[in-house]
């Protein structure tokens, strides 16, 4: 085998009292495509933003193309041969696309520090056509892109300066099957030209794929480098969890049964592009699903159910009564979980206690008296039920894991009563343990007569969960199947694109 | 968490009940509580400031300007060398509230006597000192009639001197005066805080209009020709309003206020360029505001006080006319006060005084600067020798009469008889 | 390790408590034996128009907006009410009519906020001027550069009880709704994350105009004690507290964003912070520009410390 | 993107209603009244004064304002650069030239100054400018106890009456923030950590370098403003207690105005228009002799005017347009 092109050396990254990574080393060769795997807060991340000089590492040593590597910042480091594209959102809505994509290397285009932006327009029309997007203007704001164009920018950014390495984090769960095959068209040609990629991604069958060898991470160790020829699905997710998966996963009947009660009801809601006419029905007793594309609408969907989008024309019903605001449908026994956990569905400064009372205050509150006696039972039940791993409820929620997060969202919906759960990916970032906990959770609330619409982008769990599945594409159904042993994901899949 | 919020209510608590505690009995130790009567045991008297030191809160409602600093450097430098006494001056007031807290203030550290250069609530004034047994007085300014009269019988109000609102008519009158006499008729009146509804620009405006009534019988503000009726207009008008000005020879513009924005220096641009505008009559510091964009032709008059700047500006014609403060103005209610607490109060008939004091008038640099250097702090107009015969010894009881007559003789020439 | 910097974080969230203590220290130092009571009775009426106010600010601040208004609407309040006085010779109406002052002006605010999506900071900063320009056309239409109530009928109301009273029961009040109801509970949580808070049914309208209401209580209150403490108001009447309030609330430990750990003891022990450094700063008999110098050098060290916890590696906006 | 020729018009008259409007009506106004607008050569300087005195505060404000940070401080940077500025000319007898310079300089640094203790105190903006605004103002009081006077020097208050002057200040000022804003690194950094701090520092660009900039750039203006209005009267007053936060309340309006207009024309441009309205208003106000209660409370009015067309301007048009909003 050649000279390893970057070798990572011991490793550690504290943040504060947190251990994110501890000891690791990581070796990366020329020519190949190294998947990187672990639950959430494996230090996967961590150690490839390190890399890309995103943030120093606390302790350890790198070695890049045989020298000592402490990249000030990701510009240095792009600048030297390491590029990163990131996990969250990597553009700037408010500048140009150009600016975008030399944002911190503008200095090529300046003569006695000014920027001739003609040339950087130029150069950057060039670098747009390495990903097909040869026909977009770069001098036009970033803000006229769609999510996906705006993430293959970033990719554009990155692999115009033919990165040495090209990390890759968890990039594809903003892109459609078009952009990820474009994406593992680059990664192709970095190999063929014997450069490296570092490919981190949760999806096990796109890593599977893709990847020369794959690394597992687990609680910020490396546990185990596999060849392609060790790949064993079973093996990683075991290797992930640290422990073998007992019991279902999702659950394990086919039965598909629910009431014919309706208990939630949207009737030809229209919302610019995202819902156009739509008609859709959640039975008591019901597991919903609702599938498709990022951007078919169906997140959306989940609002509007809440009450959280004002419809330009058809209503949301819940038992006969009009949802007009979050309010009232709360009023309904209705809960929505975000898909933007740290953002939309937590309050961060607060504690857990703060995120989980604060919709079952109603409910505790006698005579309009909040007693701490009341809200901490209220907590604390939640707290063991669900098993959230902390160390009081006055714990700050921001230093739980994803996982831990999520169960204090649920905990706050079921805490306050909920019968109707509207869950927008609801084990987006959540470990494997956690997510079957969850759900068997979700099982169980069905089981009790409750309702619950999921909405996904990872088909697998839809099917596995789901009585009935609906896929939405640009704003309305486009189609619909219900549980049944034979169904698989290529059954699906048509219907989205 | 725990520990911050029982250390509040720990300390809100303890300040609650110590208040309770109190409770409306607080009248307090306040002053030296040495009773003052007409008649006076020589052997009675305290020499608090001049072998006791003896503290003497100012409330000013003013810190910044020129004159403010020159009652401040003479009260702190000259005084408080020359006598065993503190001045311990208040923040800057603006309300009267803040002027209350500052009593209360002044009462809490053992002040024996306030002297007062605020006049928010002057009434409020007096109660507070008379309820805590505090000597005060007025400084630079008087109470209005029915003020006076109705709290000339408090035993530790001590008097006020300072210019009367018939002095700051005077003022306004004799500085219009002065220009009619060069035969100046078209006038920028800088009317100030009469906008705000304060007495003395009000009647130092209605003093202008009143020599131009005079001088010409077409004449009128708002109809108005008698002193009364113009001070009436004026209020009503929230300060001078052109528009009401009528006169066959004269004719008049004006500025109120003290906005100091764009706006309110656009307005000052724009009027004192007013085409064949002669003289620019200020009720407070015109030099500043208009001396340096006036026209050449143009001269100023101003109502303000002996400083170092304004001789800059007289000197270079930016300034014609001053009436102005001279900072020892302030010393004969020091002396007042004084005596007040030492036991041998100047009384008027038994009641607190209220004597006129007027300004010196400079209308050149070298006026000027002789009025200037008889203001300083290391050689001011009234020194301690002076002041010296008016403060009571148990071998020199001053009374009222030479006090007053000392006070009243207060023009420069007056004063240097005095030595 | 840990037990360090839980420690530092103790630390962090008293220091306003432990500058309030050293100011409190110093002043009775430099009092010496003039300590009595009249030096409490003295604080006591030199902090409560500022608590009173800053604690119904408090609310204000804790949804994450803030109001420099304060000032003037105390004010207008307290012109409002003393104008019904002097109509109608009854000190109940004119209460009433200073709280309903200020809750209207306070509503105006937010409402105006609320439902034509303005930015809150440029509301109050155009309701100050607003504000401003309408004390001086009331006190105006008075005829003179004051508006009195008449002394002898307020001063029975000047006493240490009734002060006690309102401040007690108000802070009271104030700290009930916050920590013991849904409405206080749901202004903090609306200031950690208002987005959250709506997808949790919160009403971000209805709630941050039911803060700015629960600060006009506050300014009501503030103008009636005003009012008895210096019936003579004239157009700079209570011109001061608008900062004064800012700066209290800020030194008393409150973090300017809002959210989680907002607290109602910031405005007192800030507002007491504030009066005794401005009685310390008298008896030091420093200059104006001195004693002012002093202050904001202070003001920014106290503040510093108590942001320690919670920083972040961007700069905090 | 292609311009045609109904879009340059529809930009034309973006660019030009609010400004022109404004004057307008003014015009109208005066002339009802029998009155000129513009009726002496003072009347033009003090207009074009306003343009530029409000114009350098909507740059200094807008600049960190645009950010998220909230300054109060502007208005004692301008005092206190002044104080500094016509101290050192006085003390030294130097030649009026050396004021404009040092002043500037004063209100670079000072600008700098309150830049870096936000940079190193890591607190909120809002409550960095509050203490650096009492410290400021403390300053001036230290150093010149009621202020400064020189206006009997007349060499040294030629500056602000010369329209020459102001026109020139304006187009300096805008020359500047344009080429620096859209053709410098700082500009481009600028731009890129005010829309997305967390992409732009991890992307590697100094934030606190940047953010000091802002504040030294802003401290310039006010250094701007600070001579401009020094030498208008040949005295600075000082102020204390916060005295001096309302130099700032006079960007507000403008700084609307200028993001509105930036949506036709370059943003700064459009502040400069929006300048010119206010200064407009403001001249109207003096022309018609009204009183600068009446000019504070419909400046107020207006600025809450035009936030609530702008904030609700969909709304607006869609209830013009007929088009209904909201589920039944």
């Amino acid at each position: 085998m050649s000279e390893p092109i970057l070798q990572m050396q011991n490793i550690s990254k504290h943040f504060g009292l947190t251990v994110a990574l501890d000891h690791v080393d990581l070796t990366v060769y020329p020519g190949e495509i190294r998947g990187l795997i672990g639950e959430n807060g494996s230090g996967k991340s961590t150690i490839s933003s390190i890399a890309a000089g995103m943030q120093p590492a606390t302790e350890g040593t790198m070695k890049f193309k045989g020298r000592d590597w402490a990249p000030k910042s990701m510009t240095d480091a792009l600048e030297h041969g390491i590029g990163m594209v990131v996990q969250e959102r990597g553009t700037i809505g408010g500048v140009s696309i150009a600016e975008n994509i030399f944002l911190g290397n503008i200095d090529q285009f300046s003569t006695a520090g000014f920027v001739n932006r003609r040339k950087m327009n130029q150069a950057a029309k060039e670098i747009l056509s390495l990903v097909g997007m040869e026909n977009i203007d770069p001098a036009l704001p970033t803000t006229v892109l769609d999510l996906q164009d705006r993430k293959l920018v970033e990719i554009a950014k990155v692999i115009a300066r033919k990165p040495d390495i090209f990390v890759v984090d968890e990039t594809t769960t903003a892109l459609s099957q078009t952009g990820r095959q474009k994406i593992y068209d680059l990664m192709k040609e970095q190999k063929k030209q014997n450069k490296s990629v570092l490919f981190i991604s949760h999806d096990l069958d796109e890593l599977m794929e893709v990847c020369d060898t794959l690394t597992v991470l687990r609680d910020g160790n490396l546990i185990k480098s596999l060849t392609k020829e060790e790949f064993d699905e079973e093996e990683i997710k075991q290797l992930m969890v640290g422990r073998e998966l007992k019991g279902d996963y999702y659950r394990s009947d086919y039965d598909g049964s629910y009431d014919k009660e309706v208990v939630l009801k949207i009737e030809n809601g229209n919302f610019g592009e995202e819902l156009k006419d739509l008609t859709l029905e959640l039975h008591k007793g019901e597991i919903l699903g609702v599938g498709g594309l990022s951007s078919c609408g169906m997140h959306t969907l989940g609002k509007a159910l809440f009450g959280a989008v004002p419809l330009q024309s058809g209503r949301v019903t819940a038992g006969g009564q009009t949802i007009t605001s979050e309010k009232t449908a709360m009023q309904h026994k209705i809960g929505y979980v975000s898909k933007d956990r740290d953002t939309e569905a937590l309050n961060m400064d607060a504690s857990i206690l703060d995120n989980i009372s604060i919709a079952g205050l109603d409910k505790i509150a006698k005579h309009g008296v909040i007693t701490k006696k009341n809200e901490r039972n209220l907590v604390k039940e939640q707290i063991s039920s669900l098993s959230v791993k902390c160390r009081e409820p006055k714990q700050a929620v921001s230093e739980l894991s994803g996982g831990n997060k999520q169960k204090v969202v649920f905990g706050k919906w079921i805490g306050c009563d909920s019968e109707i759960l509207i869950l927008d990916c609801p084990t987006r970032g959540v470990d494997i343990g956690v997510k079957q906990a969850m759900y068997q959770l979700i099982y169980r609330m069905k089981k009790e007569g409750k309702s619950i619409l999921i909405i996904s982008e990872e088909l697998a769990e839809l099917i596995g969960m789901s009585d009935r599945l609906v896929i939405m594409k640009d704003g309305a159904i486009s189609g619909e199947v219900t549980r049944s042993e034979s169904l698989n994901e290529s059954a699906v899949i048509g219907y989205m694109i | 968490m725990k520990l911050n919020k029982l250390a509040a209510v720990v300390l809100s608590a303890a300040m609650a009940g110590s208040l309770l505690l109190t409770g409306c009995g607080g009248s307090g130790n306040g002053g030296s509580g040495t009773e003052g009567g007409s008649k006076v045991d020589a052997s009675d008297i305290s020499d608090y400031g001049i072998n006791q030191n003896v503290k003497i809160g100012v409330l000013a409602s003013d810190l910044s300007t020129a004159e403010a600093l020159s009652f401040r450097a003479y009260y702190e430098e000259y005084l408080g060398s020359q006598y065993d006494v503190d001045f311990i001056y208040s923040e800057q007031l603006g309300n009267a509230e803040e002027e209350i807290s500052a009593i209360e203030q002044f009462i809490a550290q053992g002040c024996q006597g306030i002297i007062s250069l605020s006049s928010f609530d002057r009434p409020g004034q007096i109660d507070l000192c008379e309820s805590a047994g505090i000597y005060y007085g007025v400084a630079a300014g008087v109470l209005t009639d029915e003020e006076q009269k109705a709290y000339e019988d408090c035993e530790h109000y001590v008097g006020a001197v300072g210019p009367s609102l018939e002095t700051e008519y005077q003022t306004g009158y004799d500085m219009a005066k002065y220009f009619i006499d060069k035969g100046d008729t078209s006038f920028l009146i800088f009317a100030g805080a009469a906008a705000f509804g304060t007495e003395m620009h009000i009647y130092r405006v209605a003093g202008m209009f009143e020599a131009m009534c005079e001088a010409d019988a077409s004449t009128s503000y708002n109809g108005a020709t008698e002193k009364d009726d113009i001070i009436t207009a004026i209020y009503g008008d929230l300060g001078v309003n052109a528009d009401h000005f009528s006169s066959d020879t004269f004719t008049v513009s004006a500025v109120n206020g003290y906005n100091m924005d764009d706006a309110w220096f656009g307005e000052i641009a724009e009027k004192i360029n007013t085409p064949g505008l002669q003289a620019v009559l200020a009720v407070g510091n015109g030099s500043d505001f208009f001396g340096s964009m006036a026209p050449e032709g143009v001269e100023v008059g101003s109502v303000d006080t002996y400083a170092e700047g304004y001789l800059n500006a007289m000197e270079n014609g930016q300034l014609d006319y001053m009436a102005g403060k001279f900072s020892p103005s302030i010393a004969p209610i020091f002396v007042a006060v004084i005596n007040a607490i030492n036991g041998v109060p100047l009384r008027s008939d038994g009641s607190a005084f209220m004597i006129d004091q007027g300004y010196w008038i400079a209308t050149n640099a070298d006026e000027f600067k002789t009025f200037l250097d008889s203001s300083s702090a290391t050689n001011p107009v009234y020194d301690k020798e002076i002041l010296d015969q008016y403060i009571s010894t148990p071998e020199n009881v001053v009374s009222y009469s030479d006090f007053e007559s000392f006070v009243s003789a207060y023009t420069f020439d007056d004063i240097q008889n005095l030595k | 390790m840990k037990k360090k910097i839980n420690l530092k974080s103790k630390v962090v969230e008293i220091v306003s408590l432990v500058a309030l203590a050293i100011l409190a220290v110093t002043y009775l130092v430099m009092m010496g034996d003039r300590l009595s009571p009249y030096m409490l009775q003295t604080l006591l009426n030199q902090t409560i128009i500022t608590a009173v106010v800053s604690t119904g600010a408090v609310f204000i601040y804790t949804t994450g907006a803030f109001d420099i208004s304060l000032g003037s609407a105390v004010a207008v309040s307290a012109i409002s009410g003393a104008m019904v006085y002097n109509k109608t010779e009854s000190l109940f109406l004119m209460f009433l009519t200073m709280i309903a002052v200020g809750l209207l002006i306070e509503l105006i605010d937010s409402a105006l906020a609320a439902f034509l999506n303005l930015p809150v900071f440029v509301t109050t900063i155009a309701m100050l001027s607003v504000l401003s320009a309408l004390v001086k056309i009331m006190i105006a239409s008075g005829g003179g550069a004051k508006i009195e109530v008449p002394r002898a009928v307020v001063k029975t109301l000047d006493s240490v009880g009734l002060k006690v009273l309102i401040l007690v029961v108000f802070i009271g009040l104030c700290i009930f709704i916050y920590n013991y109801t849904a409405l206080g509970r749901r202004e903090k949580f609306l200031g950690g994350n208002p987005i959250c808070a709506k997808l949790t049914g919160i009403s971000v309208k209805k709630l941050s105009i039911l803060a700015f209401l629960i600060a006009g209580v506050g300014v009501g209150l503030a103008a009636f004690l005003t009012v008895v403490r210096a019936p003579t108001i004239t157009t700079s009447t209570a011109s001061s507290i608008g900062m004064d309030v800012i700066i209290a609330i800020v030194f008393g430990g409150m973090p300017a964003s809002g959210g989680a750990r907002s607290k109602i003891s910031a405005a007192l022990v800030g507002s007491v912070s504030m009066v005794l450094l401005s009685q310390i700063m008298v008896i030091l008999n420093f200059s104006a520009g001195i004693s002012q110098c002093v202050k904001s050098i202070l003001f920014l060290a106290v503040v510093t410390l108590s942001g320690l916890k919670g920083r972040k590696a961007m700069l905090t906006r | 993107m292609k311009t045609g020729k109904s879009s340059i018009a529809k930009r034309l008259l973006g660019i030009c209603t609010i400004p022109a409007g404004t004057i307008l009506i003014f015009y109208i106004i005066c002339a009802f009244r029998g009155i000129a607008f513009f009726e002496t050569s003072n009347h033009v300087l003090i207009f074009f004064r306003s343009v530029a005195t409000v114009t350098l505060t909507t740059f200094a404000l807008s600049i960190n304002l645009d950010s998220g940070r909230f300054d109060f401080s502007l208005g004692s940077i301008a005092l206190l650069a002044s104080v500094v500025g016509s101290t050192i000319t006085l003390n030294y007898g130097l030649p009026p030239a050396a004021m404009l310079v040092i002043t500037l300089i004063a209100g670079i640094v000072l600008g700098a100054f309150s830049g870096l203790l936000y940079v190193l105190l890591k607190l909120p903006a809002l409550i960095t400018s509050l203490g650096v605004t009492l410290l400021y103002e403390s300053l001036v009081s230290i150093i010149s106890g009621s202020g400064v006077s020189f206006g009997t020097q007349p060499e040294l208050t030629q500056f602000s009456k010369g329209i020459p002057n102001m026109i020139l200040v304006i187009v300096i000022a805008l020359a500047f923030m344009y080429i620096v804003m859209n053709y410098t690194k700082f500009g481009f950094h600028y731009a890129a950590l005010k829309d997305g701090q967390k992409v732009a520092v991890d992307t590697g660009i100094k934030e606190v370098g940047n953010a000091i900039g802002c504040y030294a750039i802003a401290g310039a203006m006010m250094g701007m403003v600070g001579y401009i209005n020094a030498t208008l009267t040949g005295t600075i007053q000082a102020s204390l207690d916060f005295g001096s936060i309302g130099a700032m309340f006079v960007a507000f309006l403008p700084m609307f105005i200028g993001g509105f207009i930036g949506r036709f024309s370059e943003n700064h441009f459009g502040m400069v228009l929006g300048a010119v309205t206010y200064a407009a208003i403001q001249l109207g106000f003096v022309r018609l002799g009204l009183s600068s209660e009446v000019q504070s409370l419909v400046s107020a009015l207006v600025l809450v005017g035009f936030l609530i067309y702008l904030n609700n301007e969909h709304t607006l048009a869609a209830l013009f347009t007929g088009k209904k909003k909201g589920g039944a």
